[in-house]
């Protein structure tokens, strides 16, 4: 048997690791994602009073630290039983807004775009953010920098710092929004929209259009048969920050809608010995290992996962996209790259969510603090991250002290549909040992990548390659053949 | 002739067996001054400690187990000699050689096979408390566990004012609970006589009992239990918040919860037990409880709180023979009687028992009565 | 001409110190124009083995950010060591250990079996725990060693420079990956690039006024004045004993400083130095009052060594 | 700076130190410490033949560091500094370790004190290495001293200041100097009469030139340094013009209010305008604005009305003045206990139990009774016990043995037995007359029929309480009910040399109660940052070899501020402490210690934690810098700062971090 190892991909907490084993015909067998790294977030959290979490889970992830702070200041109003004020909730939502747009426009651009802009077999040097500008014009990229720098900028404005933010403290937030702020941040977020219906043009005109694409997207390696998990508001509609967390099952039926501080009974974690990463599974499904279909316990997360879990879009014009997203592809979609054209239809209600938001007049209101007034016990803090649910959940003693956390994080979620997704990839392009170089590590990598893990977002804005090395190594752990991208 | 050379290895047993303070006493005459013996034979503390520090003979003689630990002298001392464990060192010594008076001799053996100092039966512990009805204690059903001291159960005068404390704190809704035969002893006195072999044994069965039944707050009946509960037993893992009952019944004055109905129309004075007052510092809430009672007319003896007169029944004297000229009950009625009272109350098993004792040596039955707080307040209730 | 090679490395660290590199937005094409990327494994290809095969010293400029928390970590510390002629650490983790240096309280079985037996979540009746090797059944599978204790770069092997913060302040990393473009001598051995000289409240707005504290308050159950000193206000802000270079970001926002840029110069133990600050200017003479003052602060090695604790002289009890 | 080249010097001490550590061997392992190029041993270095050793050994092997190992800094380290200095070297180069009193002297094995003197100096080379010349700093000095206190330690402090020719400045609390002494009849053992020795001395001050006598007034603020303080003194209104007052006292004869007198400890009375006694210095009234009506209800005014010079002025108010002076000597004296609270004695509860103070002025011809020793009724008593070790030598209250109440007792027995024919009970634990002449007097007493009882005495009753609890006793002692026998106090006691406990039927009862340390000792301590025992009296630097000082430079101490004292020990303690402030103000200029604190402005933020925690107030905020000042003059070098400063901005000269630092991993690296 000869086993292929893929090491490191980068990584979640460390660097993630594929093996390939394939049988003596030389097909895949199996294919196991490893993530080597823990930090022991769970552990070290105890002791700590509850108030100084949200300032220290958001370095779990120094990609998606708002997500982690804003989950984690839900748990702790929760633990404290105090709801925030208007303006403090609205500008926390804001704030994540304005993040969602930093996160998608990165990833659309400098991960996504240049796969299908540049095609998936333009050379790997020019295959990056820099190769994509060159291609459609240097004031598009600029442009796509400057977005990003303004919803990185509208960041700073509300929360004082912008990678690892410290605004919100029990009951609210820290400081209220100045005008001079204010103004500034309605200037920056102006064409946010315009931008958002740009990218989702230029989605269109790119790969829509194109038929090899759309043959890709609904290619079988790319399909992946699995439940899926969002957040979503009373109308059932996509929410990030508010609402109650559903699961719709392969078929598109809701299998469960539940309140926050139950997510135990609803999803379930499992160990196995060789990652350092757990496996989350559907409770009413139980884990079942890694298999597709109604019965099994796997379940996505993220941005097609959450437009599958939903009825609908909360703005105009992302409600727009949506329905023509699901009327090109037939609801539930399973196809794992439809995940990038989601991504662009939450650009656009982050966009519409960031502008509706800067010009409502609440978020002036100085008041954005309730003082806790309950003896602190327990609570469970939930939210959409860029990358899939976020749930958060403390215990403290009666003086606020943390006794226990648990932590199920965005990419976690995906942590199986990842190894699925990869072994699709991987069994449906290697055969009888014959392995094409470059193509299948692109393809590879454009299985995981597609569901925007953690350890992919913000790369390749430098000329470069995914790290890719694949290792096909003889049964006594020789290698006989090293295949690199570069 | 004599010819006398200090004996330090005695001394020095003395020392290990807890009586380290001995070095720092600098023969002043304190002790000697303010003890109660004083007032009825020569008996100097100061010099059996000048003895001991010598190792010399002499110490071990009879007048070691005079001491009634009322810690008089403890309070005064200006060296700070803990006079008390001095005393209960020494008799260690004397214990294990087997010299300790007949008359503890019997106590010790009841002590051993029944669990208590009376001779009373284990079975028969909780007679007192056959008709009132009492739960028994369990940690998750029950607050208090109400420890009612051996007395009550063998002895007959004591037993009412268990009795009554039991029906006023059912009265006032306290929710409580009693052991009955499991319980031994609380090994207060036992430890005083010096028998630390008895007196462990004691100490290890009722704190396995109570951890094992799950007590978390004690009332006591005696004070001595009280102090044995509060200064002995967390040093063993016996941990528990004690009270004594005239705390809690005080409190609950206090709080408008219990309310004494009938008038009490005696002119009333109060004895502060020693181990109640000196020995845990309580002495406002007994006064408090008779104070509250209408028609109650309350005066005070001349040694009251800090200074207060012991009955003579502590540090074991109980089980032991004191001419009736020498006895402290006596004198303590005598004083009661010179301002006026017509009853004596006091809040000890102990005292009940030496008062009862001394009125009774003086003949002035039907001049002064001796009663617990607990039963002032049990007339006034039923 | 060949381009100087730069190198920058994460090991334990949250992915934060490569995204303030990137948020030097625009000039990140100046860093690219200047450099040869060697490695960076979050943003272009990772090669274990051409590194390897490089000459000693080859690469000009090491980045690293992250401690070093598993054996592989080391293992790639030591290597780029060998390589680069400058190391720098970057970012807190590298720097004190950081926030994840926490762990330093619990050994490795606990947060073990913290993580994957006791979460409510997770359902693990085999109690399974992840292993360096494993077999499956189609062959065997290797995770690096997840060391008992966390460690600071400069405690695995020689570092030059050190860059702080959690992250590192991008205005910063620009002005020192400037300086390095332009060919300006660098400090010597040891220093600390990319910060000031004094303590944040050296750049604090806040009033401050003599210090006498009373009583320790938490930013959960009260709100601060936003004009005065927060440790006058009884708020612990390890401003004072906290190397100035954020911008007294979180001041600023309004929570009080929690020690991410590390100690001031000539300070050796910041956790250390902020207790004994603290310990002088507590307003009372009396013995039973201090203590109740001082058990007002609920947790401190949480608050006083929040990102500094394998590096504190506290460690040596853990090894 | 030079490559570090170590000697090391271990002093034997005589058998002090080689009699437990073994000599030999710490110097060979000092041989071996790096950067050591001598090490060598000597019976007693700190003889001048050990001086000279290590002088020669500087200027032979070229030492720039010298260790001597020995015994504590505070007995030699300057010995050693100056014999640095001699050969050239900088003292702030030298460095002590001190294997005496932390090691030999407390390390019982000899095999462990060898080992501990060895890391012990291995610490103290380590940080030698580190330690860095300093420059010696002087300043000038005021010559003027401040004399906080007008009893008998103040007054004999304030005179021999005086004449030495400086400038004094009394400060006394009361309208009167005088103190307690001024409450004296007699003195012990000499028996002469305390106004008739104290008196001329209180005129001195009165009239000297050199003395500013400010009475009814209280220090409130002390900034500066030795050499240069500066005190804020607070003038109480007099309401009484001293510049035009006679001291005619038409004011107080004719003044209709009157309230206790605390001259007389309450025990007469006194007028609102007054003086507290006759001889008192100034010898012009204040009024008492408490018990004056006029300040209640605006009317009176008797005292104006009658005032020929007009000195009364109703209108005057409270003055602040500040002065600069180069010393200070506190003498603020003593209180005496509160005998109320040892209640079984009877004190303020029975007739006739008096305190010794309350007995002095009975017993003083100025006094009360005119001197006529009398009981409350104003029969003559015919037996008297006198009661010791009230409140002292006793855990509950006071633990010290208050030192002059032995003497007093011996004195009021003498004086009893001299103006009476009353029966005299001594309930003593151990007589101490220790004093010159002392042990004699006590002699002499034994010879007058003075019973002594060596028992603590317990309790005091009166006729009623005794005949109800010991009606036997009572009886037994043959007290009747005559009015006489019912005004008798029942003593209660062992004579522990009996062994029998006594009842002592007398007529008064004398607590004599100990001296205590005054209830302000605390705000002087805070005033001075000088330190208290744990007895509550002012510590001195050091209890043999520097008694007078206190760890403030410049603060000196005289009399029972300082610890229970009798007329003679204050008086001589009050010279030394004038002794000690001239020998300091008349230097003109002193040095200081150079081992001080400095901020260093290159680090300094501002941040202002150091800012109150200076106990010598050295410390200042230089608001257009944004930093911290260290006052150099004012700094001990106590380092305080240094380790409160959060970003080490500050550093403490000679006990910088890395000295430290480096003397721990030294003391580690055995």
């Amino acid at each position: 048997m000869k086993k292929i190892t893929i090491d490191p991909i980068t990584r979640l907490e460390g660097h993630g690791k594929i093996e390939i084993f394939l049988n003596d015909e030389g097909d895949v067998e199996n294919c196991y994602f490893q993530i080597p790294e823990l930090r022991g977030f769970e552990k070290f959290c105890i002791g700590r009073p509850v108030e100084e979490l949200p300032r220290t889970v958001c370095k779990i992830c120094g990609v998606c630290p708002v997500d982690h702070h804003l989950a984690s200041a839900k748990a702790v109003d929760a633990v404290y039983n105090v709801d925030p004020p208007p303006a403090a909730k609205k500008l926390r939502e804001l704030y994540k807004a304005a993040h969602t747009v930093h996160s998608h426009v990165a990833h659309f651009y400098a991960l996504a775009a240049p796969d299908f802009v540049l095609g998936p077999d333009a050379p790997a040097a020019e295959r990056n953010v820099l190769g994509l500008v060159k291609k459609v014009g240097l004031e598009i990229g600029g442009q796509v920098l400057a977005v990003r720098k303004a919803a990185q900028r509208i960041q700073t404005l509300i929360g004082g710092a912008c990678t690892h933010t410290v605004f919100c403290v029990p009951g609210g937030i820290s400081k209220p929004l100045s005008k001079e702020e204010h103004s500034e941040i309605l200037k920056l977020s102006a064409n946010f929209v315009e931008f958002a219906r740009f990218s989702l043009k230029l989605f269109e005109d790119v790969v829509l259009k194109n038929k090899a694409y759309v043959d890709l997207i609904l290619s079988d390696p790319y399909q992946l048969r699995i439940h899926n998990l969002g957040l979503v508001d009373g109308n059932n509609k996509v929410n990030f920050y508010d609402g109650r967390p559903r699961i719709v099952d392969v078929n598109g039926k809701e299998i469960a809608k539940y309140e926050p501080r139950d997510y135990y009974k609803h999803i379930g974690e499992h160990v196995e010995p060789y990652s350092y990463l757990k496996y989350p599974y559907l409770m009413a499904k139980g884990w079942k290992g890694f298999v597709e279909g109604e019965d099994s316990g796997v379940y996505r997360a993220a941005p097609l996962a959450r437009l599958n879990a939903a009825d609908g879009m909360a703005t105009p014009l992302a409600q727009a996209e949506y329905e023509k997203f699901f009327s090109t592809l037939k609801k539930p979609v399973n196809s794992t790259l439809a995940f990038h054209w989601a991504r662009l239809v939450e650009l656009m209600y982050a966009c519409e969510l960031t502008v509706k938001l800067a010009n409502d007049p609440e978020i002036l209101n100085p008041d954005v603090r309730r003082l806790p007034t309950e003896k602190p016990s327990e609570g469970v803090g939930i939210i959409e991250a860029s990358r899939g649910l976020l749930t958060h959940h403390y215990k403290t003693d009666e003086k606020g002290i943390v006794t226990a956390v648990n932590l199920i994080v965005g990419t976690t979620n995906n942590n199986a549909a990842i190894t699925m997704s990869i072994k699709k990839a991987a069994t449906g392009l290697i055969k009888k040992g014959k392995v094409v170089s470059d193509g299948i590590l692109n393809m590879v990598e454009m299985a995981f990548r597609a569901y925007d893990p953690c350890f992919s977002c913000a790369t390749h804005s430098l000329p470069g390659k995914m790290p890719l090395i694949v290792n096909i190594r003889g049964s006594n752990g020789e290698i006989f053949q090293t295949l690199k991208r570069d | 002739m004599n010819y006398y050379t200090p004996f330090l290895e005695v001394t020095k047993t003395i020392l290990d067996a807890g009586g380290e303070d001995l070095k720092k006493c600098y023969q002043c005459g304190t002790c000697t001054a303010v003890c109660p013996w004083g007032s009825v034979r020569e008996f100097s503390p100061r010099y059996i400690f000048k003895l001991a520090q010598h190792g010399l003979e002499g110490y071990e003689g009879d007048e070691l187990w005079l001491c009634s630990t009322c810690k008089t002298c403890v309070d005064r001392c200006p060296r700070g000699v803990g006079i008390i464990d001095v005393f209960t060192s020494m008799r260690s010594i004397i214990a294990q050689t087997g010299l300790i008076p007949p008359t503890l001799r019997s106590v010790l053996g009841s002590i051993n096979s029944n669990g208590n100092p009376w001779a009373g039966k284990r079975e028969e512990r909780n007679i007192w408390a056959k008709e009132l009805g009492l739960k028994n204690f369990s940690g998750e059903t029950t607050e208090y566990l109400y420890f009612s001291c051996c007395a009550p159960s063998y002895d007959p005068r004591t037993k009412k004012i268990a009795v009554a404390t039991a029906r006023v704190l059912k009265e006032a809704g306290v929710d409580f609970g009693i052991f009955g035969k499991e319980e031994s002893c609380c090994g207060e006195s036992i430890k005083k006589t010096g028998d630390n072999t008895t007196y462990e044994k004691l100490l290890n069965s009722n704190i396995s009992l109570f951890n094992s039944k799950g007590v978390k707050k004690i009332i006591a009946q005696s004070p001595h239990c009280l102090y044995t509960f509060r200064n002995e037993y967390p040093a063993h893992s016996g941990n528990y918040e004690q009270v004594h009952y005239t705390q809690v019944l005080a409190e609950l004055i206090k709080g408008g919860k219990l309310k004494p109905k009938k008038e009490f129309r005696k002119k009333v004075t109060y004895h502060d037990p020693c181990y109640l007052g000196r020995h845990s510092g309580i002495y406002e809430e007994p006064r408090d409880i008779l104070k509250s009672v209408p028609g109650l007319e309350f005066a005070e003896m001349i040694r009251i709180k800090e200074q207060s007169f012991c009955c003579g029944g502590g540090g074991a004297r109980m089980w032991m023979e004191t001419p009736k000229e020498e006895r402290f009950g006596v004198m303590r009625i005598k004083e009661a009687l010179s301002v006026g009272a017509n009853v004596i109350a006091t809040a000890c098993p102990y005292c009940i028992q030496m008062l009862e004792d001394g009125r009774t040596a003086l003949g002035v039955e039907d001049r002064i009565e001796v009663m617990d707080i607990s039963e002032i307040l049990s007339a006034t209730m039923f | 001409m060949s381009k100087p090679k730069l190198a920058i490395y994460w090991a334990a660290s949250c992915g934060g110190c490569d995204v303030s590199i990137l948020d030097i937005h625009e000039h990140i094409l100046d860093v690219d124009k200047a450099f040869d990327l060697a490695l960076w494994p979050v943003a272009a290809d990772f090669k274990y083995k051409d590194v390897e095969a490089m000459q000693d010293g080859e690469i000009l400029l090491t980045l690293f950010n992250g401690a070093i928390r598993n054996s592989e970590n080391e293992h790639i510390a030591k290597l780029l060591r060998k390589k680069s002629k400058v190391l720098v650490a970057f970012g807190s983790c590298a720097h004190l250990g950081g926030v994840i240096g926490m762990a330093n309280l619990s050994k490795r079985d606990e947060i073990l079996d913290t993580v994957y037996n006791k979460s409510v979540s997770t359902h693990n009746p085999e109690r399974i725990i992840p292993q360096t090797l494993s077999r499956v059944k189609e062959g065997e599978l290797t995770l690096p060693k997840f060391y008992n204790y966390l460690r600071s770069l400069d405690q695995v092997t020689d570092v030059d420079y050190y860059i702080p913060g959690c992250p590192p302040n991008p205005e910063q990393v620009l002005a020192v990956v400037q300086h390095i473009i332009a060919g300006k001598p660098l400090p010597p051995k040891g220093s600390v690039l990319g910060a000031g000289d004094k303590s944040q409240c050296d750049e604090c707005k806040r009033k401050k006024n003599v210090k006498k504290i009373r009583e320790f308050r938490r930013i959960a159950t009260a709100i601060p004045d936003p004009e005065i000193c927060l440790l006058e206000q009884g708020f612990i802000c390890m401003g004072p004993a906290t190397r100035s270079g954020c911008g007294v970001a979180c001041v600023n926002a309004g929570v009080p400083c929690r020690g991410c840029y590390g100690p001031p110069p000539n300070v050796l133990d910041q956790g250390a130095k902020m207790l004994s600050a603290i310990a002088s200017v507590i307003d009372s003479d009396n013995p039973d009052e201090i203590n109740q003052i001082i058990s007002q602060v609920e947790d401190p090695v949480g608050t006083f060594y929040r990102f500094s604790l394998p590096t504190s002289l506290l460690r040596r009890s853990n090894i | 700076m030079d490559k570090p080249r170590i000697g090391v010097f271990i002093c034997h001490c005589g058998t002090n130190i080689a009699g437990k550590v073994n000599i030999e061997e710490v110097k060979k392992y000092a041989s071996t410490l790096g950067d050591v190029v001598f090490a060598t041993d000597y019976k007693f270095m700190c003889s001048d033949p050990g001086q000279e050793l290590v002088g020669k050994a500087i200027r032979e092997h070229k030492l720039n560091r010298v260790v001597v190992a020995a015994c504590s800094p505070l007995m030699h380290e300057s010995t050693f500094r100056k014999v640095c200095m001699l050969a050239g070297l900088n003292q702030y180069l030298f460095q002590m370790a001190n294997i005496r009193e932390q090691c030999s002297w407390v390390t019982e094995d000899p095999e462990l004190a060898t080992v501990k003197a060895k890391a012990i100096i291995s610490g103290a080379v380590a940080k030698s290495r580190y330690l860095e010349p300093l420059n010696i700093k002087e300043v000038t000095i005021n010559p003027s001293v401040l004399v906080i206190g007008g009893g008998i330690a103040g007054i004999q402090a304030a005179l021999e200041c005086a004449e030495a020719g400086n400038k004094v400045i009394l400060v006394e609390k009361t309208p009167s100097i005088g103190g307690h002494m001024a409450q004296f009849d007699k003195t012990f053992p000499t028996l002469d009469c305390s106004a008739c020795i104290l008196t001329p001395k209180m005129t001195s001050v009165g009239q000297h030139n050199n003395i500013e006598l400010m009475t009814y007034s209280e220090v409130k603020e002390v900034s500066g340094y030795v050499g240069n303080f500066k005190v804020k003194i607070l003038q109480k209104a007099k309401y009484v013009d001293h510049s035009k007052c006679t001291g005619c006292g038409i004011c107080m004869e004719k003044c209709p209010y009157k309230a206790p007198n605390e001259f007389e400890e309450g025990l007469a009375q006194r007028k609102a305008i007054y003086t507290p006694f006759p001889q008192a210095v100034p010898n012009k009234p204040v009024i008492d604005k408490e018990t004056c009506v006029y300040f209640k209800t605006g009317k009176c005014r008797a005292c104006e009305k009658f005032c020929e010079p007009k000195a009364v002025n109703f209108n005057d108010t409270d003055r602040e003045i500040e002065v600069n002076v180069g010393a200070i000597i506190v003498a603020t004296g003593y209180d005496l206990f509160d005998t109320r609270s040892v209640s079984q004695l009877g004190y303020k509860k029975y007739d006739n139990v008096y305190t010794g103070l309350e007995f002095e002025r009975i017993n003083n011809a100025a006094g009360p009774t005119a001197g006529k020793i009398q009981l409350k009724d104003g029969r003559t008593p015919k037996s008297i016990a006198i009661l010791h070790c009230i409140g002292s030598r006793d855990k509950n209250y006071h633990e010290y043995c208050s030192r002059v109440c032995c003497m007093y007792a011996l004195k009021y027995a003498h004086l009893i037995k001299e103006k009476t024919e009353s029966d005299v009970y001594n309930c003593y634990i151990d007589m101490r007359c220790f004093g010159k002449g002392y042990e004699e007097f006590y002699h002499r007493l034994t010879e007058e029929g003075v019973d002594f009882i060596r028992g603590k005495a317990v309790c005091v009753l009166d006729y009623n309480d005794a005949k109800t609890l010991y009606p036997d006793m009572v009886e037994a002692l043959g007290i009747t009910d005559s009015e006489e026998d019912r005004k008798k106090l029942f003593v209660r006691t062992e004579d522990t040399l009996l062994k029998k406990t006594m009842w002592l039927p007398v007529d008064m009862v004398i607590l004599c109660n100990a001296m205590k340390s005054r209830s302000d000792a605390k705000d002087i301590s805070r005033l001075l940052n000088i330190s208290i025992g744990k007895d509550g009296f002012f510590l001195e630097k050091h209890p043999k070899l520097a008694p007078v000082s206190t760890a403030t430079d410049g603060v000196f101490l005289a009399g029972a501020c300082q610890g229970p004292k009798d007329i003679p020990d204050t008086v001589a303690q009050a010279s030394a402490a004038a002794a000690a402030a001239i020998s300091l103000v008349q230097r003109n200029k002193v040095v200081i210690e150079s081992a001080t604190a400095y901020v260093n402005e290159e680090l300094c933020s501002g941040c202002k934690l150091c800012n109150d925690i200076c106990p010598f107030t050295a410390i200042s905020f230089d608001e257009s810098k944004n930093r911290s000042v260290v006052n150099d003059a004012l700094c001990k070098g106590c380092g305080t700062c240094a380790s409160t400063c959060p970003s080490s901005a500050i550093k403490a000269n000679h006990f910088t971090d890395r000295q430290i630092f480096a003397e721990i991993e030294g003391l580690l690296n055995l």
